[in-house]
């Protein structure tokens, strides 16, 4: 067992630190591998070409993972298991860096797999729905399965090194998927795209990682949350390096301004794909890495963490507001995963970890129901754009609720978890001294329940404007709805300031239990004031949203074109406040927010797409200036001098014998000579 | 010893007017442009050589020298310039054009060796040369000591045959045939 | 087995490929099946006898020279037949007696023009002495041997069985047919390089007679070079010497231009063993000779090594970018992965030596099975154009999977062999040796690490390019034989491996980490 | 009689072999500069022998092998030339240039 258990051992008897759960844990990391090489080899010839070998591991994996949960509620695990895998010598054999494969289980990790397990095994089952008929299932749960399995390696990884092999997993799990129709290239170009600003990320990770590695001499977590929490002198310099470099690499993998412009592309996957990796997993990665690092960022690169906080603030605003102008309704719930993406980072970046992470939580629930939703809907109309929805809660009852569920939570409305995840962020946040953030993150709220507005009245409000009859999902795509609605709507009680569950605990206490104190705040009670006001954003949005676009069925789309000189003085006529509102929501969605988008689209994406073409350029110019006629033309130079020299004494190599005759017995005489007179 | 001394000695007389024979002959050998007195040539030049070694009292040497050579090298050369359709009349261009470096290197080459042989032995006389060796020496060395290599050079002379056989042998080819058949 | 461990059994290894060749030779050309089961007969036995070596190794000492021969062999110079393996060339000889094998295997039916079985089995046969015998030498003459044995087989194979290809070069006034451009490149290059090397090696002998008898034994140099016997102006000019002949096989820039001629222009077969093996023989011999021999000079040209081997890794990055043809980006991506073995070594850091023997394995593994792939998709295509090319996944699924399967593990995914040899190499240029260049070095882990994106840049576009999409207007209707018995032979135990290295490096590092601390404890003291 | 008139005569002779050798254009004729040659060669090992006077008349022996050799070198060249001349319809060593790349 671990020594640096001990530590721990604040909760003496209680902590399940043995036993068969935790010690046989590491069969739900493996599980998922397990089944993406049934499903390669024999997953064709099965009755759901595979699908129920996927589903099959998952669900075996939530029976563990919840196993675990519920032992982590009532009692606390505590358990790190590693195998080694290499062991070199360093520093000229004074000292060893091991490498090591394992699993750690505590609080967070339990948390992971859970979400994980849970959330997959729902989106498994609705992509029995989805994907019927597609080009290629089996594929699809396969790579699936592969996505399950890294991100499991990811979340239970005990040292940096597991972790990086679960990181770049699901960013090949990812890239699979989102090219997943790769006969389009926009579709790997999508692909590619993810692949390489996560690896562009990766840079940050992989260095952090051999800082962390070569300070230590050892990539594990706990022995980093011991050094950390002990303060350990001397290493600030080179902790808030190795914790820039760290978060680096999280903002590839949770899509952080700037690096975020990955994700709304990744929306060219199948929805499962997008509702599981692009919302509610693997996206949380990122997050998952700062909070697991947590102690680095808390006890030795304070440093650093203004920084990260203002980069959360800006991701979490700033690009939540390009979802007012999306059209497809998937890009509209990636930019707002983006957003929210960003509250969790920022509330970890200010020292919220609980906060962070709750709401890391509740909106896996509530982001995957909407995907799903959203899939539903593209289910039935066949098109990802809302011009081409309306008037679809008639059809589709069950989608509608469950989506309304998923954005009210979303949106922060009382009582859905939302609401008491985003308020203890705000709390966090205004409680380290961040006030100003604070307020982003109202006014961020305030843009999230906007744009669910928009995206529910323009899909289930007004008339239908697409071609053919849309129709309710199949029972296995409604039924994972429900299931997620469910959680998306109450999982928000679990972490209540002030409120203790008999028995269980709550949330911020299941997620303490780690090696180390984490030392975060976390409110003792619900600030009211505070609660309200974030409230009130929300409520705010959801009405300006629903004046905008959910109000007049017959003009929606008109005015969702902001057609806003024709409205303009409308507006003024009847209330000067609307026309203030109106003349705001016109400055935020038109010149604000388009641009926004635009140097979403031109700037950065230019930076991005330019850094490619300068590169290729570049590449052009190295291979065919440098290395082509460059160095080749030295080294043919060479070859051509020799074949000139070789052309004059050519004449001497005539073919013909009695020329080599001549010169051999010159030769002899010329040698003799020579050793005559040099004897 | 002096050339006086030298030239008392009659058999250096007869050195000398077999030595020209021989050198004459060889310029004849080298630079004759009719082929077939080339080979006349090297038969006198060859005789000259077998009368050198009846000087030196090599008389078997000699002997075989005028056997093996002249009795069967030449006609040998003689079939194969009949063979080959050599020219056999005068001015048909028998040498190239480069005799100026052939005659520089061989010039030089005759310096360099006189120069060896000068310098290495000087005015060494050959004394008491006697009877020359008896036939039976040559050939006790022969079957003795040097049994081994007089049998490999007898496996050369048969390989040289058969080789001199398979190279030369006109294959019966598809043309051949036909022109039997025609 | 007393026998196998007092010489007999690497004597086998080295010697029977070349026995088997002649052997080879007798059998009559016609017998076709007769010559590839006797060569494969032969490199299985080859292959066998390297795992026996495997199985009676003490990896408990792993750092000392097992299955030791040292006989006189030529008296005159001091030579001696010596030969022997540590933890630090065992890795190398088994990759290179298992290479051969797929090798064979792969050759099966794919034969290029001209035809002739019995020629190319027999040069491959010749080379697996070579290469084996490189690995297992431990005397400078035989080493030297044994290296340039190498060429031969190779020159012959590009020059013979290779591109037949028309292309413009620039300097040259004619098209010239590649195989012949890239066989003479090929051959020129190492040549003047070894050149060097040899000059080096009798300095190095010649010097060594200061201290006592003159030798050309490896580990007796080694012992002298620790205890500072080679210094100053000479020792400089002597690493200088190996270090041309070392960095042409590597090939490390700018000295690298002949791999991608000579990659690309050879047939499926070379192209795999000149990057799986031929290789390692330069970057080995930096590990085995260089450093242990000359260990303050090593300390000198380190950070010139470090900067040659990342510019070498951004540059091979680049140009591959900018690739039309599949098999030459891939030749390219080796100036760029070989950079990270250069790199790993110039740490002169146990972790940077056991990067880069990784990494040698890793690349043999990879780039081998990558030639493989693209072998047998221009046999199918006959064009090796990426922009013709398109939507191979579709019309060959198998060959396809396993193509994406060994990009994966070439851009460095964790997990596959080819993540440790990259992500050691950072880390050991983070803490290079004492006394090296911090600047130089973090710098340069720097530029490597984002050489790893670049990496991941074209190895996707290339795929993207040659497996996804639509397949090509002229492919249409046509069908297309998938991956055959013989090529999943060769290439099934390549990915298995490829998987088993990266999840559990221990299977290399097991047997290279003593040998490689103990050559960094003599070269420096610890 | 002085050992050199002998060697200074073989010198001749081999000299006057070598400059055959290089200026024939004719194949027979090159052989028969090299015959020229061969008996330079013989004169000096007999003369040796009658300086030195060994036992066993080793350069007399020597020189029976060089006679025996050179007949069969004669055999061999000649059906080479006969050989190339069948192919090639002439033995004019200067047009064979092979060896030329």
């Amino acid at each position: 067992m671990n020594p640096l258990l001990v530590l721990a051992a604040e909760e003496p008897a209680e902590l399940v630190t043995s036993g068969f759960w935790v010690e046989w844990a590491g069969l739900i990391l493996i599980s998922p591998f397990v089944a993406f090489l049934l499903i390669v080899f024999f997953g064709k010839r099965m009755r759901y070409q595979g699908a129920e070998i996927a589903i099959g591991a998952l669900a075996f994996n939530t029976v563990w993972a919840t196993a675990l949960f519920v032992l982590n509620m009532t009692r606390g695990v505590l358990y790190e298991r590693t195998f080694e895998i290499a062991r070199i010598g360093f520093l000229g054999g004074t000292r060893e860096l091991v490498f090591e494969l394992g699993w750690m289980v505590d609080g967070l990790s339990t948390m992971m797999y859970f979400l994980v397990s849970f959330v997959g095994l729902l989106v498994f089952i609705y992509a029995v729905g989805y994907m019927e008929g597609d080009v290629r299932v089996t594929w699809f749960f396969a790579a699936f399965s592969l996505f399950a399995g890294s991100m499991l390696v990811l979340v239970g990884a005990p040292n940096l090194v597991e972790l990086i092999i679960g990181w770049e997993g699901v960013g090949l799990a990812s890239y699979l998927l989102i090219g997943h129709y790769w006969e389009k290239k926009e579709n790997s170009s999508a692909g590619m795209k993810a692949f390489y600003t996560n690896k562009l990320a990766d840079v940050g990770l992989i260095l952090g990682a051999i800082i962390v590695g070569v300070t230590l001499g050892t990539f594990s977590f706990s022995e980093l949350s011991r050094v950390a929490a002990e303060g350990g002198s001397g290493l600030q310099t080179v902790a808030s390096v190795a914790a820039a470099l760290l978060f680096f690499g999280a903002m590839g993998k949770s899509a952080q301004f700037p690096l975020h412009i990955w994700l709304p592309d990744a929306m060219a996957g199948p929805t499962p794909v997008s509702a599981l990796m692009h919302a509610a997993t693997m996206v949380t990665g990122g997050v998952y890495l700062m909070a697991r690092t947590f102690p680095l960022y808390q006890n030795l690169a304070e440093g650093v963490r203004p920084a990260m906080v203002v980069i959360g603030a800006i991701t979490l605003f700033a690009v939540g507001l390009l979802a007012l102008v999306q059209d497809d309704i998937k890009k509209v719930l990636a930019y707002s995963t983006v957003s929210q993406l960003g509250y969790m980072m920022t509330a970890v970046a200010a020292g919220g970890y609980t906060a962070g992470l709750f709401h890391l939580f509740t909106h896996a629930f509530f982001k995957a129901l909407l995907f799903l939703g959203a899939g539903a809907v593209i289910h039935a109309v066949h098109s990802n754009n809302m011009s081409d929805m309306g008037g679809l809660r008639k059809y589709m009852p069950t989608t509608y609720w469950t989506f309304v569920v998923g954005s009210l939570a979303l949106a922060g409305i009382f009582p859905f978890s939302g609401f008491w995840s985003k308020d203890e962020i705000l709390a966090t946040v205004g409680y380290e001294g961040y006030t100003f953030v604070m307020w982003v993150g109202i006014g961020g709220a305030f843009v999230t329940a906007l744009y669910m507005m928009r995206a529910m009245a323009l899909t289930f409000g007004g008339t239908y404007k697409g071609d053919g009859h849309p129709h309710e999902a199949p029972k296995v795509m409604t039924w994972p709805l429900i299931g997620l609605a469910v959680p998306a709507a109450f999982a928000g009680f679990l972490n209540i300031p002030g409120i203790e569950w008999p028995g269980i605990r709550n949330f911020t206490e299941w997620l303490a239990v780690r090696v180390v104190p984490m030392g975060d705040y976390h409110p003792k009670s619900v600030d009211v004031g505070l609660a309200a006001i974030g409230l009130g954003a929300a409520l705010a949005g959801l009405a300006v949203g629903w004046w905008l676009f959910g109000r007049d069925a017959s003009t929606q789309a008109e005015r969702d074109r902001l057609e806003i000189p024709l409205l303009y003085p409308l507006f003024r006529k009847k209330y000067y406040i609307d026309d203030l509102a109106l003349g705001l929501v016109w400055l935020i969605k038109a010149p604000f927010a388009r641009a926004v988008l635009w140097i979403n689209d031109y700037v950065i994406d230019g930076i991005v797409n330019g850094a490619g073409m300068l590169t290729r350029g570049l590449a052009r110019f190295v291979y065919g200036g440098l290395d082509q006629r460059g160095v080749d033309l030295v080294v043919n130079g060479l070859a051509a001098a020799t074949d000139a020299a070789g052309s004059g004494v050519r004449r001497w190599q005539s073919g013909r014998i009695q020329g080599y005759a001549a010169s051999f017995v010159g030769g002899v005489v010329v040698l003799v000579l020579a050793v005559v007179i040099f004897r | 010893m002096t050339f006086e001394v030298w030239i008392s000695e009659p058999v250096n007389w007869v050195f000398i007017v077999v030595a020209l024979a021989v050198a004459g002959t060889a310029v004849k050998v080298v630079t004759s442009q009719n082929v077939v007195h080339a080979v006349l040539f090297l038969v006198a030049t060859l005789a000259g050589t077998a009368a050198l070694f009846l000087l030196l009292s090599a008389q078997f040497v000699a002997w075989v020298l005028i056997l093996v050579y002249i009795g069967a090298v030449i006609v040998l050369f003689l079939f194969g310039i009949m063979i080959t359709r050599a020219p056999t009349g005068r001015g048909v261009g028998l040498d190239n054009d480069r005799k100026g470096v052939a005659l520089v290197v061989s010039s030089a080459l005759f310096a360099v060796l006189t120069w060896a042989s000068l310098s290495a032995f000087g005015t060494a006389e050959l004394v008491d040369i006697g009877e020359g060796t008896p036939t039976e020496v040559l050939g006790r060395a022969l079957l003795g000591r040097f049994v081994v290599p007089f049998e490999i050079v007898g496996f050369v002379l048969l390989a040289a045959l058969i080789g001199g056989i398979t190279i030369a042998r006109r294959d019966a080819t598809p043309a051949d045939e036909e022109g039997r058949g025609g | 087995m007393e026998w196998f461990d007092n010489g007999w059994g690497l004597t086998l290894i080295v010697f029977l490929p070349v026995v088997g060749a002649m052997v080879l030779a007798a059998i009559p050309k016609a017998k076709e099946s007769a010559q590839k089961w006797w060569a494969l007969l032969v490199s299985l036995v080859v292959f066998v006898l390297s795992l026996v070596a495997v199985a009676r190794f003490d990896f408990g000492s792993a750092k000392e020279f097992q299955f030791e021969a040292n006989l006189p062999w030529i008296k005159a110079i001091g030579s001696n037949y010596h030969i022997g393996v540590d933890g630090i060339s065992l890795p190398l000889l088994v990759l290179s007696t298992f290479m051969m094998v797929l090798a064979i295997i792969y050759s099966w039916d794919h034969w290029e023009e001209p035809r002739n079985p019995k020629a190319f089995l027999m040069l491959m046969l010749v080379l697996a002495t070579g290469m084996n015998g490189t690995f297992v030498a431990l005397d400078l003459v035989l080493f030297f041997i044994f290296f340039e044995l190498v060429l031969l087989p190779m020159y012959f194979m590009i020059g013979i069985w290779g591109d037949k290809q028309l292309r413009r070069l620039p300097g040259f006034g004619r098209e010239v047919e590649m195989r012949l451009y890239a066989a003479i490149k090929f051959f020129l290059f190492t040549l003047f390089g070894s050149a060097f090397m040899l000059l080096g090696f009798l300095a190095l002998y010649f010097r060594s007679g200061d201290f006592g008898e003159r030798t050309f034994d490896i580990p007796e140099l080694i012992a002298l070079g620790s205890n500072g016997a080679f210094t100053g102006t000479f020792a400089w000019l002597v690493f200088g010497a190996l270090f041309l002949g070392f960095a042409v096989k590597v090939p490390m820039w700018p000295l690298h231009t002949w791999l991608p001629d000579a990659h690309t222009a050879a047939p499926t077969v070379g192209s795999v063993l000149l990057a799986a093996i031929l290789l390692k023989l330069g970057s080995y011999g930096f590990i085995r000779i260089s450093i242990p021999i000359l260990p303050e000079m090593a300390r000198q040209w380190a950070p010139a090594i470090a900067i040659l081997a990342v510019i070498a890794i951004i540059y091979g990055s680049l140009a591959c970018l900018a690739q039309t043809d599949m098999k030459r980006l891939i030749a390219f991506s080796s100036v760029g992965h070989m950079g990270f073995v250069m790199l790993g070594i110039a740490t002169l850091t146990d972790v940077g030596l056991n990067a880069s023997i990784i990494g040698m394995v890793a690349h043999g593994l990879i780039t081998g099975l990558l030639f493989f792939l693209a072998g047998s998709m221009s046999h199918r295509y006959h064009t090796r154009e990426m922009a013709r090319l398109g939507g191979n996944q579709k019309l060959m699924p198998i060959l396809g999977g396993i193509l994406a399967f060994t990009v994966m593990a070439s851009l460095g995914l964790p997990g596959l062999a080819g993540f440790w040899g990259e992500f050691m190499a950072l880390l050991g240029a983070y803490q290079p040796l004492d006394g090296l260049n911090l600047g130089v070095f973090r710098t340069a882990m720097v530029i490597g690490a984002i050489g790893t994106v670049l990496t991941a840049g074209y190895m996707l576009w290339m795929l993207q390019k040659v497996n996804l999409g639509e397949p090509g207007e002229e492919w249409v209707g046509r069908s297309f034989r998938d991956a055959d018995r013989f090529e999943l032979t060769a290439w099934v135990p390549l990915v298995i491996l490829i998987v088993v290295i990266g999840v559990y490096p221990k299977v290399v590092f097991g047997a290279t980490n003593d040998a490689v601390t103990a050559l960094i404890q003599t070269a420096f003291g610890g | 009689m002085i050992i050199n008139q002998f060697l200074i005569l073989a010198a001749l002779l081999f000299s006057l072999g070598v400059y055959g050798l290089l200026v024939r254009r004719n194949a027979v004729m090159v052989l028969l500069a090299v015959e020229l040659m061969l008996n330079a060669v013989n004169i000096n090992l007999v003369v040796f022998e009658a300086a030195i006077r060994s036992t066993l008349a080793v350069g007399q022996v020597f020189a029976i092998f060089v006679i025996t050799v050179a007949a069969a070198e004669v055999g061999i060249g000649l059906a080479i030339v006969i050989l190339v001349f069948r192919n090639r319809k002439s033995a004019n060593v200067d047009e064979l240039n092979l060896m030329k790349w």
